[in-house]
């Protein structure tokens, strides 16, 4: 699309889940790039396919069209250093490892000393907020320090591009707050390129640097936006910049557009079709 | 709950079935071959067409297809008992913590007392009927079933359980809606496992006790040193399991086509 | 505590009463009266005999089961992770599955003679197919946002199997296991049919052949208790290995 | 259970008789009585169940599941000092009582250092089923050639596992019955010794037997049964080939192998000093435990 | 608390999860009480014991102290007449069902005709946006709609008390706001009971005629807001009420001041202690 260094570039994406007779399109056609250390928030109304969009992205799921590249090659496997964070947090950590363990986890694969390791996940708990459940197992705790242990752990594993489906979708507000500014302050100092799903309006404009708006399916990207903010943001002068309020007037009213033109008030459910029967 | 049959799954079904057909050919070539080049005499294991000679020439005959016919229907019979008693028993105990604990030890005693212990006891009680042949099958296949359906039900997902619960199901509607679909899986297993085992049993059962059955066929192609028909029996017995078990993994297609087993195989 | 040892044994001690009663004056040559089986048990397994026989046989059981626990599991997993794999082999296996024991034995004999490693192996080959397929149902039935959180952070090869598929799988392997044990016991006393000349299964088939009926039901009440006490061991490692998974079930049920 | 269908006469007075044999060369003449009508005329049905030894076919009887049992004379001697409520009602089969031509034998490989009895002092010798007949003939054999039979380390294993253990040197020998020892003699393998015929001339080796219920309850039919039997044992001693045609029908003997084996003799009368050797043989060899068996209670 | 024919009642509430050597004290001390037909908001940190809380209410989980009474009872099990929507929506559908199935469920053990219940079903399913979904499994549908099939499937049971954790936490904006008028709808219809999870403050005072805002753990009830709205609600004009702006800063303001207490920055941390390692 734009530059040849793209990270990430998503190259006319098709894909249609089929089991039995039942066949949905979840994505008819999407083509965007992300450049290398770029932030970029995707919303879309729910059941559009961003989830499905992201496991293309990360090498799980094979598209049945178009092709994804990231950092210049075609994606076949999960590509390294790459985090991501699941929308189904509480699935995605280990019920069998302590919370330490789940953090720890991925950075074995790193060749570090083991006190580093410690040290990083000592490090990445703190800032979620969760220092003295190291030696808790995931499942004792609440949802929403489940889905902070899914965040301490990509947060620990210091990618270079990162995933991350709605994960602050179970946090109290404060607590949110605070992980926006944990994200965008990780994302500044170690230039790693973020591609942020979420469903609140206000967090895709505070955070991101672009705002990608998907239609309900058949799904294409619908709209873009450039977020027109300064670099350095803080919750509270951010939010009440008046640039700040046009634009996520801007993006509601494009997500209402794009709801409207499927007919049905508030779903997406107008994908699902069977086949045969 | 229909099975997955959409064009692209049925070609891997097909391919599924050759692979199948390879391995087995594998095993025959690997007969074949192990007596000609010596390594054991074939006077004691014939090689494979020796083998597939005897088999055509008991297929040919009348008696032997009595004989399969009896074990089968041991089989089936003993199995379905095991299996419903089992699965009955299982829900009972592991839905009921109480009684969980209190049977846990007996069941543990039960267990490893081996069939061919209670020979003299099933003659006893049944001659050489069917009925000592299902005495044996039951018992021995009543147990795997058993564990299976226990281990299973310990499986349940707590947040399912308590979403039953507060919509305050009932007895019957917890276990029919979310104790058994959990159990599902560990209940086909628990079937394979003694459906295998409940054939052991019932053909041990003909060669020992000498109720009619492949079983006693087997006993006098052993007692008669006819070596090349007891491999072909066998061969038999062999094929039933692997036909019993294509079987078993058609139903769990259709059962369990919800299940991550199942559907996680299925290319999306 | 107390709690604990009147569960476990209330139920056995119901039924021993229940058989003794039910029993005392039995005329049936193959069923004798539990008295006398009591006696015999105590003059029959003397420290010497549970030397000379319970001993080696158990020695057998151990080596058979786990070298059937370790085989099962390898196999199981590779099968389960492959379904390629699993659908080239699993005819095969189901066709030796299938086999009765007393026909496979002579064919054993045929290639591992007829010392121990013969019942080894026949041992290995009962017990091996509930750890088997249990494995591989395992395998299978795990948690597709797991892999995939393993896939997307690199962890594949030996960390994958060591952190995802071993315990994903272990609640079902250990019912595999806990299947095997009893089976293992089986398989002993049926090695002990054959070519033997020592061992618990040899002692009581020779008792059921030379007409020693009480001796004979204290041997399979020997059996029984061996099953029992293997299966209390058997809890106590599970209980250990799976804690997280029982402290997952029991935390929501009973706290 | 079906425990009385046996005993109650079926229309037209016909009895229907279960047996518990095992199906190998030494009930032949049952079989050839069968299809000659020698029980027929007697109003009795027969049929056959074939188990394998005595840990069926004993309790079937005992328990009335059947009617009579066949069984080898050292087992049935155990039962007897174990009181089970069994007795021998007609002979069964017996050794020819001629070395070289006998249905048993100890047999050794083609290229085996042992040549004669003596030499299977501290051998490994396989026998189909430990302190029974074979192991206890197998000794008195040895002790009368002269040599020491306590070294002797029998091992139990399944007759037709027994050519290939002699070949593969699993074992030193084997003694092994018809139709094996063709098998081991015609793959160049020796006999050594014969054991029936070093035991006792002309030994007894089995019996028919019944339930001592039966025979105080129905001794009518015992009686005809008895009758059977010997008319059966006399016509089969009397006519080898009609045997070796029987043979094809309840065996999967190679015809080959039919044609050529030796065949036991079939006497009527049971040669009780024999049995009595056998007693005293196993009473030595501690197969009796304490007890020493009483064949006044068991022989008829 | 207040009169004495409360739906709920709370009364000195403690609830200590022990397992092995930790033991974590959810809740300290927490007394509060529904009137019938009431609609209470509950906001507190993540962490704070608001699950716990639910799940005592429900008859759930055994509370360490105190009592919790439903309609004059005291509960021992779970109460008739109540529908609960959990936090972990994904895991409390069955995979073995289809949706149709899943909303359908609790509605056998009602004495109705069958056509009733698949109308009630039926109208359920629209009434969250997924007609057309009937027949899929839950996990062929994505996070928001399997959120929504578990709110369905609490609507069709039309409950005389209803309990929400965090019901819309994984749906886009429009859709929650859709929502949030079917809820306020059902209550003002049926005259349902209900306790309301969130930890959107805006949607806590916009739904609730009360909200209830806990501690940081140690938990009790730190403040309770009497929500000063007239009773016909809607998204545009609510919302721009200065009434509205006002008290959801009032609330702000308390959480705030509550995370402040407990000393760590985002969490709930504090909480947990190790009894003896
Ligand atoms: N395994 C599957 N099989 C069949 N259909 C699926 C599967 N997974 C997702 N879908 C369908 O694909 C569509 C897009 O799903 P996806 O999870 O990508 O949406 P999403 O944008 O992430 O929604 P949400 O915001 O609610 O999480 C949905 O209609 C869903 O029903
Ligand atoms: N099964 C359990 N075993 C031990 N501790 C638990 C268990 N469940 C919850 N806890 C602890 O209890 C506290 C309260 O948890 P709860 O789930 O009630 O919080 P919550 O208010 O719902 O949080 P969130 O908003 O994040 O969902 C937490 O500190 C958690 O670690
Ligand atoms: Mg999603
Ligand atoms: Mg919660």
């Amino acid at each position: 699309m734009r530059k040849d260094d793209a990270m990430l570039k998503v190259d006319g994406l098709r894909k249609v889940y089929r089991s039995g007779s039942r066949e949905v399109e979840a994505l008819r056609d999407l083509t965007f790039t992300v450049e290398a250390g770029e932030l970029v928030c995707l919303v879309g109304p729910s059941g559009c396919g961003k989830t499905t969009l992201l496991r293309c992205v990360a090498g799980l799921l094979e598209p049945t069209g178009g092709e994804v590249f990231v950092d210049g090659g075609p994606v076949a496997g999960p590509p390294p250093g790459m985090a991501v964070v699941f929308q189904e947090y509480g699935r995605s950590l280990f019920p069998w490892m302590s919370v330490r363990d789940n953090v720890e986890l991925p950075l074995r694969r790193k060749k570090m000393p083991r006190s580093r390791r410690r040290e990083l996940v000592a490090e990445a708990l703190a800032s979620v907020g969760l220092d003295g459940t190291e030696s808790a197992y995931p499942w004792q705790l609440s949802g929403g320090m489940q889905q902070r242990v899914a965040i301490a752990r990509a947060v620990a594993y210091e990618p270079t591009i990162l995933l991350m489906d709605e994960p602050f979708a179970a946090v109290d507000a404060q607590t949110r707050a605070d992980l926006e500014d944990l994200v965008r302050s990780l994302w500044r100092r170690l230039g790693v390129t973020i591609l942020f799903v979420t469903h609140d309006i206000d967090e895709a404009v505070y955070l991101g640097q672009r705002v990608l708006m998907l239609s309900a399916s058949p799904t294409v990207v619908q709209d873009e936006l450039t977020v027109d903010l300064p670099a350095e943001r803080d919750q509270l002068h951010t939010r009440a910049d008046p640039r700040f309020t046009a634009q996520r007037a801007h993006v509601y009213a494009q997500i209402q557009a794009a709801k409207a033109r499927t007919g049905t008030a508030s779903g997406a459910a107008g994908e699902l079709s069977s086949a045969d029967r | 709950m229909t099975a997955p049959d959409a064009a692209a799954p049925r070609t891997f079904r097909g391919g599924r079935a050759l692979l199948g057909l390879s391995g087995l050919a594998g095993l025959l070539v690997l007969v074949e071959v192990l007596p000609r080049t010596g390594l054991v005499s074939a006077d004691y294991l014939p090689p494979t067409s020796r083998i597939l000679a005897a088999l055509a020439d008991e297929a040919a005959t009348g008696p032997f297809w009595v004989a399969v016919g009896d074990t089968l229907t041991a089989w089936a019979a003993g199995l379905a008992i095991a299996v419903a008693a089992g699965v009955a028993v299982g829900i009972l105990i592991g839905a009921v913590p109480v009684l969980r604990a209190v049977t846990a030890s007996t069941v543990e005693f039960l267990r490893p007392i081996p069939s061919v212990a209670l020979i003299p006891l099933a003659v006893l009680l049944y001659g050489s009927d069917l009925g000592s042949s299902l005495l044996l099958v039951v018992y021995a296949a009543f147990w795997q079933v058993l564990v299976q359906v226990l281990y299973g039900v310990a499986d349940v997902d707590p947040v399912a359980d308590e979403t039953a619960r507060s919509f305050r199901l009932g007895a019957f509607a917890r276990v029919r809606h979310v104790l058994w679909p959990t159990a599902l899986p560990y209940v086909f297993t628990g079937v394979r496992l003694a459906a295998a085992v409940a054939l052991v049993l019932a053909v041990t059962a003909e060669m020992i006790i000498g109720a009619p059955g492949l079983g006693a066929v087997i006993a006098v192609a052993q007692t008669s040193n006819a070596i090349p028909t007891m491999y072909a029996l066998i061969v038999v017995t062999g094929l039933l399991g692997v036909t019993i078990n294509i079987g078993a993994r058609a139903a769990e297609r259709h059962f369990l086509s919800w299940h991550q087993s199942v559907r996680g195989e299925i290319p999306a | 505590m107390i709690k604990r040892l009147l569960l476990v044994l209330g139920l056995p001690v119901v039924l021993f009463a229940t058989w003794y009663a039910a029993s005392a004056n039995s005329e049936n040559f193959y069923a004798p009266p539990l008295r006398q089986i009591m006696v015999a048990f105590a003059d029959t397994w003397t420290p010497e005999r549970l030397r000379t026989d319970v001993l080696p046989s158990l020695a057998r059981l151990g080596a058979g089961y786990l070298l059937a626990a370790v085989l099962g599991i390898a196999l199981g997993v590779a099968i389960g992770m492959n379904p390629r794999l699993r659908a080239a082999f699993e005819p095969v296996l189901e066709f030796f599955r299938a086999i009765p024991p007393p026909v496979l034995v002579p064919v054993i004999m045929l290639f591992a003679g007829i010392g121990n490693g013969m019942k080894v192996i026949v041992i290995v080959t009962g017990c091996v197919w509930p750890v088997l397929l249990n494995t591989v149902e395992g395998v299978r039935a795990i948690d597709g946002v797991l892999s995939d959180t393993t896939r997307a952070y690199g962890v594949t090869g030996a960390a994958r199997l060591r952190y995802l598929v071993l315990p994903s799988a272990s609640p079902q392997i250990f019912a595999g296991l806990r299947q095997a044990l009893s089976i293992a016991i089986i398989l002993m006393v049926i090695s002990e049919m054959f070519a033997a000349s020592n061992g618990l299964g040899f002692t009581i088939v020779q008792f059921q052949r030379s007409f020693a009926i009480p001796e004979m039901w204290s041997g399979i009440i020997l059996l029984g208790l061996l099953g029992f006490l293997l299966a209390e061991l058997f809890r106590l490692g599970e209980r250990y290995t799976l804690a997280w998974y029982h402290g997952l079930r029991d935390a929501q049920r009973r706290s | 259970g079906s425990s009385d269908d046996g005993d109650t006469p079926a229309a037209g007075g016909i009895t229907q008789v279960k047996v518990g044999v095992i199906p190998i060369v030494d009930v032949a003449p049952i079989y050839l009585g069968q299809q000659k009508g020698f029980f027929k005329t007697r109003n009795i049905e027969l049929t056959m169940e074939s188990g394998q030894g005595g840990a069926a076919i004993v309790p079937g009887v005992v328990s009335g599941q059947f009617q009579f049992g066949f069984s080898n004379m050292t087992s049935l001697m155990i039962a007897q000092t174990k009181n089970v409520p069994v007795k021998v009602v007609a002979n069964g089969v017996a050794s020819t009582g001629e070395a070289g031509k006998d249905f048993g034998a100890v047999a050794v490989r083609k290229d085996s250092p042992i040549t004669k009895a003596a030499d299977l002092a501290g051998k490994k010798i396989a026998v189909n089923t430990l302190k029974n007949i074979g192991d206890t003939t197998v000794r008195e054999s040895v002790r009368k050639a002269g040599g020491d039979p306590s070294g002797i380390n029998f091992v139990e294993m399944p007759l037709p596992n027994m050519p290939a253990a002699v070949e593969n040197g699993q074992v030193d020998a084997a003694w092994v019955v018809e139709p094996w020892l063709s098998v081991v003699t015609a793959a160049g393998g020796r006999a050594v010794a014969w054991n029936f015929v070093d035991a006792a001339p002309n030994l007894t080796v089995a019996g028919y037997f019944a339930s001592t219920k039966l025979i105080a309850d129905d001794p009518d039919l015992v009686k005809r049964f008895t009758e059977g039997v010997n008319e059966s044992l006399a016509y089969a001693d009397a006519h080898p080939d009609e045997v070796r045609a029987v043979l094809a029908t309840y065996t999967k003997i190679d015809p080959k192998v039919i044609a050529s084996l030796t065949l036991p003799k079939w006497p009527t009368e049971i040669n009780k000093p024999s049995v009595q050797t056998l007693a005293d043989l196993g009473a030595k060899d501690g197969i009796f435990g304490s007890a020493t068996p009483d064949l006044s209670k068991i022989l008829p």
